[in-house]
């Protein structure tokens, strides 16, 4: 029976109720200076990694920070497509996705900018940890899908990657860590932002205090190298160093995880 | 999107020169090439301006629409940005060649002009949840020359500073609906307050120290660069590293400071040339391409 | 003031100093009537239709009408380069293929270098073997400039090079700058060593390279020329070179004619100013004016 | 549009214009530094810049094209999202720009000697920046002061006017608003000193009578245009010419 | 400093000075130190013709390499013209690859002797697989390869009866159902190349 694809059984246009709950963003610190979810400010969340989630694919790997729930997969390194031209670098294509029941508000199918963005960002912060000249002509694939968004997405789907890359036997020169600040006023910085600490535009600063916005760093902890940097809202230049300062340290203290992370399934191999 | 190819020893050529501030063209690491610029080009178009830098060529042209507020934000308007690589610019611009490197401009500025500080949206809406201005910003890329995020940013703080919005009048019409009339002045316009927009500045590194204002032929020996959007007060509104290199947390700290030096002094002289031609008569101005 | 950044709204271009033309007789738009004499011959430029009635010669370019003997050209003022034998080009390599490089030397097609058209280390008369086809990559690679020679122009228009002289080959640490082919005035030498220690090749393509002349001393090493210096120049030498790169820049855009002496006009005018000022235009036109008025008054000495 | 007069009584268009009148005419060679060719040309507010690349070595993914006795021409149209009055986003490639591109890719077959580059491409980009009407006949006008500009081997210049006709009279040069209204358009593309039609399309209805009189007209309106653009020719070629010479 | 073999490391580990040893795979060498790029285990092994020890980082098993200069391939001829066979790479150095690499083999690389007179219909056929060299990374699209050696060639080849050819001589294979003769660069192969390739 032919039916019409593009007939969805729901309204053109629809909004999350959350949307039109006034949310007061001087609230994100309480009296007693914690946040919502009872974190202090400088307090980060727990992180959960594993690497070989994925049976099919090479390499693969699945990160939990807070709620945020990332998943990783790598395949690679295959030949590039016949089109391209001759490298004698391997070429690293990322793809980032939210799932489209991720956020608050459903996600459509096809990238759409923002993902584009956050891609590219991948993609750049990871091309300078993979040891891209080993793989003359050929193409490695990592593939991230943000199963849930509660914040500081970028920076789990970042560290997940990595993550997935090593487990696939991806030669890289180190591992990258990413962690994200949320900057509320100048000397508030709250760590791991979940989804409701995120920055969003219209939210009203603090009076007196236009600072506010969320960096992202991510970091080759070992060689002390920052391979990426994001950054929104408003900041007097003092003060995003200073954030992207407490992200490097953040990231830093994100290596021994990852280590016990990756090192925890080496034991069947013989020297 | 890389464009220029240039051998090893050219590369070697250049890094060295960077590294002894004396680049191929003469100018110091942080010197910027000259700007012309030039506003209220396209006739068909709410504001427009003409960016000329190096061999960089780029035109924006603003629209103003009326839309419907986003539900969240009922009494504001929105800006909305779009870059285009014209096949003139480059035959790789071709179909849907140079995507990437619009939608990388497109999203940076989208990223530094999501920001209540840069712009009074207020001033953008008509009847809450009904009627409200959007702003249509687009770029169109015609020659490439490097630094082209710089100067789309450049032409874009002058093409809204151009623009100028119909003074649009409200009567009660019947059943309480309300009526919209435009003026029948073309030049009943309402201007944009720009003072707060930013400007991007691109660091790029190159061997140990930062340049700004890259050419395409620097470019191609850069690996990492950083940019950031800076306001006229020297606030930062948005960073993002670009390219598939690394850099020093150090030299992270170094190019931000430099960054926000560059942004100012190009705030400074761009608002003082968008006053002397504000001021200037409509004869003896340029005429885009003549 | 002087870091600040200069914005300002664009200049009326003047083009050109106006130097009055003796007769504008000799410039032609396409589809004009050159000459209706069916003596002539017919050379790059021009046509004829087929009509048999027709023996009228039609311009097909925009440009200067030439008259050497019976044969008849138009030269249009910018066009791609147009290989002759003997002429020399700054290429860079395009793609490596089997037993040949594709060089783009803004012709019309990419020209072609063979394997046994190159020196290659261990001496001229050396036998290209398999391996030295496998390993073409190590020699010149995408993107290396080099110098060559025009050894053959096919049929098609296609150039082979060739670069078995030391005079040629793969170019070291410099600068390429781009003009268009026809300001490259033809002469017996287009490699010249200038006063300020800079050597510059006016390559007949367009494609000019300037370099140090001290650097080039060291290409006769026993590796061919393929190793990349990675030395930095030196800060007088790279002085040097930057300026004689902005003043060549200046001269094009001015459509002068290039040549040694002209390169070394505008370089002298340029002396009192710093390099980075030279990409004002209001100072680039000047140096035009003052490197035209040597031109003239050298000439105008000699005539 | 059915109360819109296009011809007042008075013998005069919406515009001012008088019937066979053109609208104003600017155009410039040589506004880019990188492509072998460019122009600009103006005429009225339909404003567009060309650019010229080649004649080149055929692109890789290309090569169904090549054709060893002759180059073959690509040809892209693009309109800017703020060209027309109403700000549109198209997509590169939509139909309306493709046929658009093998119409003024069918004028230069024409004109261009093709045969005397074998092997290559060579490539028209057209830009429209502003789009008031007339917009094929002011690409291939700029199309063809930008092949001069890039020293490529043609016939002869390709002038392109565009004409309607209300009340009995023909109208050239047609803008936007006359070309919304239902009259029929002539586009016609001619080789002015040769005196050859190249390319013509009708849109809509003529009756036959009618038709020699718009076409002499929209030749008229050609050779006119013609006129202002061999006059810029040639005064770019004297700008240049004049130091080009000296030595 | 000097890593201790078994020792775990992740990349950017640094392992040991070049001082001391030399970098093997799964390591790389930054500002005269030897960093793991790899996470596994650390392992050294003599070099007969170097005093220096080397060092290597083994992964699981599962470490993928790209075809490199000099390493034997495993290939499935999948199309063959007068001047070379195409193939797909399918295994490198008896490691299977998830997705095969192009290949090809030139009419002057096949043989070692007679170089101008073979003919590829006589050498190779289309689902034949062949053990071969790589010589370079050829071009955009495929590696360039060898089978100029007497253990290189064709090493499985099907009759049109659907039979495993059986190698009579370095140039001919016969079909055990039929015995027709067919023409193939056979290879001779060394135990070491004939291992199964490991998943």
């Amino acid at each position: 029976m032919p039916t019409d694809s593009r007939r969805l059984p729901v309204p053109e246009v629809s909004h999350s109720p959350e949307l039109f709950c006034s949310s007061d963003p001087t609230s994100l610190i309480n009296d007693d200076s914690l946040r919502k979810d009872g974190r202090n400010p400088e307090e980060i969340a727990g992180i959960f990694m594993q690497c070989g989630t994925v049976s099919q694919a090479k390499g693969s790997s699945f990160c939990e920070l807070h709620k945020t729930k990332v998943i990783c997969s790598v395949y690679g390194p295959k030949d590039v497509e016949q089109k391209e031209d001759f490298q004698m670098i391997g070429k690293l294509k990322c793809d980032f996705k939210f799932a489209p029941f991720s956020c608050h508000k459903r996600r459509g199918h096809i990238a759409d900018l923002e993902e584009s963005e956050l891609c590219e960002v991948l993609t750049q912060a990871l091309s300078s940890s993979v040891c891209l000249h080993r793989y003359p002509k050929s193409q490695i694939e990592v593939y991230v899908i943000v199963l849930e968004n509660n914040g500081s997405a970028l920076a789990a789907a970042i560290t997940a990657a990595s993550l997935a890359l090593a487990d696939a036997c991806i030669e890289q020169y180190d591992i990258v860590a990413a962690a994200s600040v949320r900057v509320f006023g100048k000397e508030n910085f709250l760590r791991d932002p979940t989804f409701h600490e995120e920055y969003f535009p219209h939210q009203l600063s603090k009076k007196n205090d236009f600072n506010n916005g969320v960096v992202t760093v991510a970091l080759m902890p070992t060689l002390n190298q920052v391979c990426g940097v994001l950054s929104e809202g408003c900041m007097e230049s003092s003060v995003l160093q200073e954030a992207i300062q407490t992200c490097t340290e953040e990231a830093q203290n994100l290596y021994a995880p990852l280590r016990k992370c990756l090192t925890s399934n080496l034991g069947d191999i013989n020297v | 999107m890389a464009k220029a190819i240039l051998g090893d020893s050219e590369k070697w050529f250049i890094v060295h020169g960077v590294q002894d501030d004396f680049r191929t063209d003469g100018r110091s690491c942080e010197n910027y090439r000259h700007i012309e610029l030039e506003t209220g080009i396209l006739s068909n178009t709410h504001g427009s301006a003409r960016i000329r830098l190096g061999s960089s060529e780029l035109l924006v042209g603003v629209k103003v629409e009326l839309g419907t507020p986003k539900p969240q934000r009922i009494n504001e308007g929105w800006l909305e940005f779009h870059v285009d690589c014209s096949p003139n610019a480059h035959p790789v611009f071709q179909g849907r060649g140079g995507k990437e490197l619009s939608d990388n401009i497109c999203s940076m500025l989208t990223r530094v002009y999501r920001n209540n500080t840069v712009m009074d949206l207020e001033a953008l809406g008509v009847i809450p949840q009904k009627h409200c201005w959007v702003v249509h910003v687009d770029v169109l890329i015609l020659e490439c020359g490097g630094n082209l995020i710089d100067a789309a940013s450049i032409a874009v703080k002058a093409a809204l500073y151009n623009t100028g919005i119909p003074n649009i009048s409200l009567t009660d019409g019947d059943e309480g609906e309300v009526e919209i009339n435009l003026p029948d002045d073309p030049e009943d316009v309402k201007h944009l307050k720009t003072i707060n927009c930013p400007v991007l500045v691109t660091l790029s590194k190159i061997g140990n120290r930062h340049i700004v204002d890259a050419t395409d032929e620097e470019e191609c020996c850069c690996s990492a660069s950083l940019v950031m959007g800076v306001t006229r007060r020297g606030h930062t509104v948005g960073v993002r590293k670009m390219g598939g290199g690394s850099l020093d947390p150090e030299s992270v700290t170094e190019m931000i400071d430099s960054g926000k030096k560059i942004g100012r002094q190009l705030h400074i002289s761009l608002d003082k040339l968008l006053k002397i031609e504000a001021g200037m008569s409509e004869d003896i101005k340029q005429t885009g391409y003549l | 003031m002087s870091n600040s950044i200069v914005i300002r709204l664009p200049s009326k271009k003047r083009l050109n100093a106006q130097v009055p033309l003796s007769s504008n007789s000799f410039l032609i738009t396409p589809g004009s009537v050159i000459t209706e004499d069916a003596d002539y011959m017919r050379g790059h430029g021009t046509y004829t239709n087929d009509d048999e009635e027709d023996h009228k010669l039609y311009a097909s370019v925009a440009g200067v009408v030439e008259r050497i003997n019976k044969l008849v050209c138009v030269r249009a003022l910018k066009t791609r380069y147009n290989g002759e034998v003997g002429d020399i080009v700054v290429g860079r390599i395009k793609e490596v293929q089997q037993k040949r490089w594709k060089v783009e030397t803004n012709s019309r097609l990419d020209s072609v270098l063979h394997l046994s058209s190159v020196n290659l280390p261990g001496g001229e008369l050396r036998r290209r073997s398999a391996a030295d086809e496998l390993t073409m990559r190590e020699y010149l690679k995408e993107g290396d400039l080099i110098s060559a020679e025009v050894q053959q122009v096919h049929t098609d228009g296609m150039l082979s090079l060739h670069t078995r002289s030391l005079k040629y080959g793969k170019l070291g640490q410099g600068c390429c700058v781009t003009v268009s082919p026809s300001l490259i005035k033809r002469r017996k030498n287009h490699v010249h060593n200038l006063s300020c220690g800079v050597t510059i090749i006016l390559a007949n393509n367009g494609y000019i390279w300037i370099n140090s002349t001290a650097v080039d001393g060291t290409k006769t090493t026993g590796d061919g020329g393929f190793v990349v210096d990675t030395e930095p120049v030196q800060m007088d030498d790279r002085e040097a070179i930057c300026r004689v790169r902005n003043c060549i820049l200046c001269l094009s855009r001015s459509s002068v004619m290039l040549y040694d002496t002209s390169v070394l006009y505008a370089y002298e005018a340029s002396l009192q100013y710093q390099v980075k000022e030279l990409l004002l235009d209001e100072i680039a036109t000047e140096i035009v004016d003052q490197t035209l008025s040597l031109l003239e008054r050298e000439s105008s000495g000699n005539g | 549009m059915a109360g819109l007069e296009l011809l007042s009584d008075q013998g005069y268009r919406i515009d001012g214009r008088k019937p066979d009148e053109l609208r104003r005419i600017r155009c410039k060679l040589g506004v880019f530094t990188q492509a072998d060719g460019s122009a600009y040309i103006e005429q009225g507010n339909t404003k567009v810049l060309a650019a010229i690349y080649g004649p080149r070595e055929a692109d890789q993914n290309m090569r169904n094209q090549i054709c060893h006795d002759k180059c073959f021409l690509n040809c892209e149209y693009t309109q800017a999202t703020f060209s027309t009055a109403e700000r549109k986003h198209r997509s590169r490639g939509d139909r309306k720009g493709q046929d658009m591109s093998t119409h003024i890719k069918q004028t230069f077959e024409a004109t261009i000697q093709t045969s005397l580059y074998p092997r290559s491409q060579i490539d028209i980009y057209l830009q429209v920046l502003q789009a008031d009407g007339s917009n094929y006949c002011a690409c291939i006008n700029a199309a063809s002061l930008a092949l001069i500009d890039a020293g490529i081997a043609m016939k002869d210049y390709v002038c392109a006017c565009s004409a309607s006709l209300t009340k009995g009279k023909p109208v050239i040069d047609i803008n936007h608003v006359e070309e919304s209204s239902d009259c029929a358009e002539l586009s016609v593309a001619i080789l002015p000193k040769l005196g050859q039609i190249v390319y013509s399309e009708l849109n809509g209805r003529l009756h036959a009578n009618e038709l020699p009189d718009v076409i002499d007209a929209v030749v008229r309106g050609c050779k006119d245009l013609f006129v202002v653009m061999d006059r810029t020719v040639r005064e770019h070629l004297e700008e240049t010419a004049t130091t080009f010479t000296h030595s | 400093m000097d890593a201790v073999v078994g020792q775990v490391c992740i990349p950017g580990e640094r392992l040991s000075s070049v001082e001391l040893c030399q970098a093997g795979p799964g390591t790389y060498v930054r500002q005269g130190y030897v960093f793991a790029s790899l996470a596994g285990l650390v392992a050294k092994d003599r070099e007969k013709s170097s005093d220096l020890p080397l060092v290597s980082v083994k992964s699981k098993n599962k470490a993928q390499s790209v075809p490199e200069i000099g390493a034997i391939v495993t290939c499935k001829i999948t199309q063959i013209t007068s001047r070379f066979a195409k193939c797909h790479i399918i295994a490198v150095n008896n490691k299977t690859l998830s997705m095969p690499f192009r290949g090809m083999i030139r009419k002057e690389n096949v043989r070692e002797t007679d170089r101008d007179r073979v003919e590829i219909y006589k050498c190779f056929r289309p689902g034949d697989i062949a053990l071969a060299k790589v010589l370079s990374l050829g071009d955009a699209s495929c590696y360039l390869l060898t089978t100029a050696e007497n253990e290189l060639g064709v090493v499985v080849a099907h009759s049109d009866e659907g039979v495993a050819l059986i190698p009579l001589s370095h140039n001919e294979m016969q079909c055990p159902k039929s015995f027709v003769k067919e023409n193939r660069k056979v290879a001779r192969p060394q135990s070491e190349h004939l291992a199964f390739p490991e998943r």
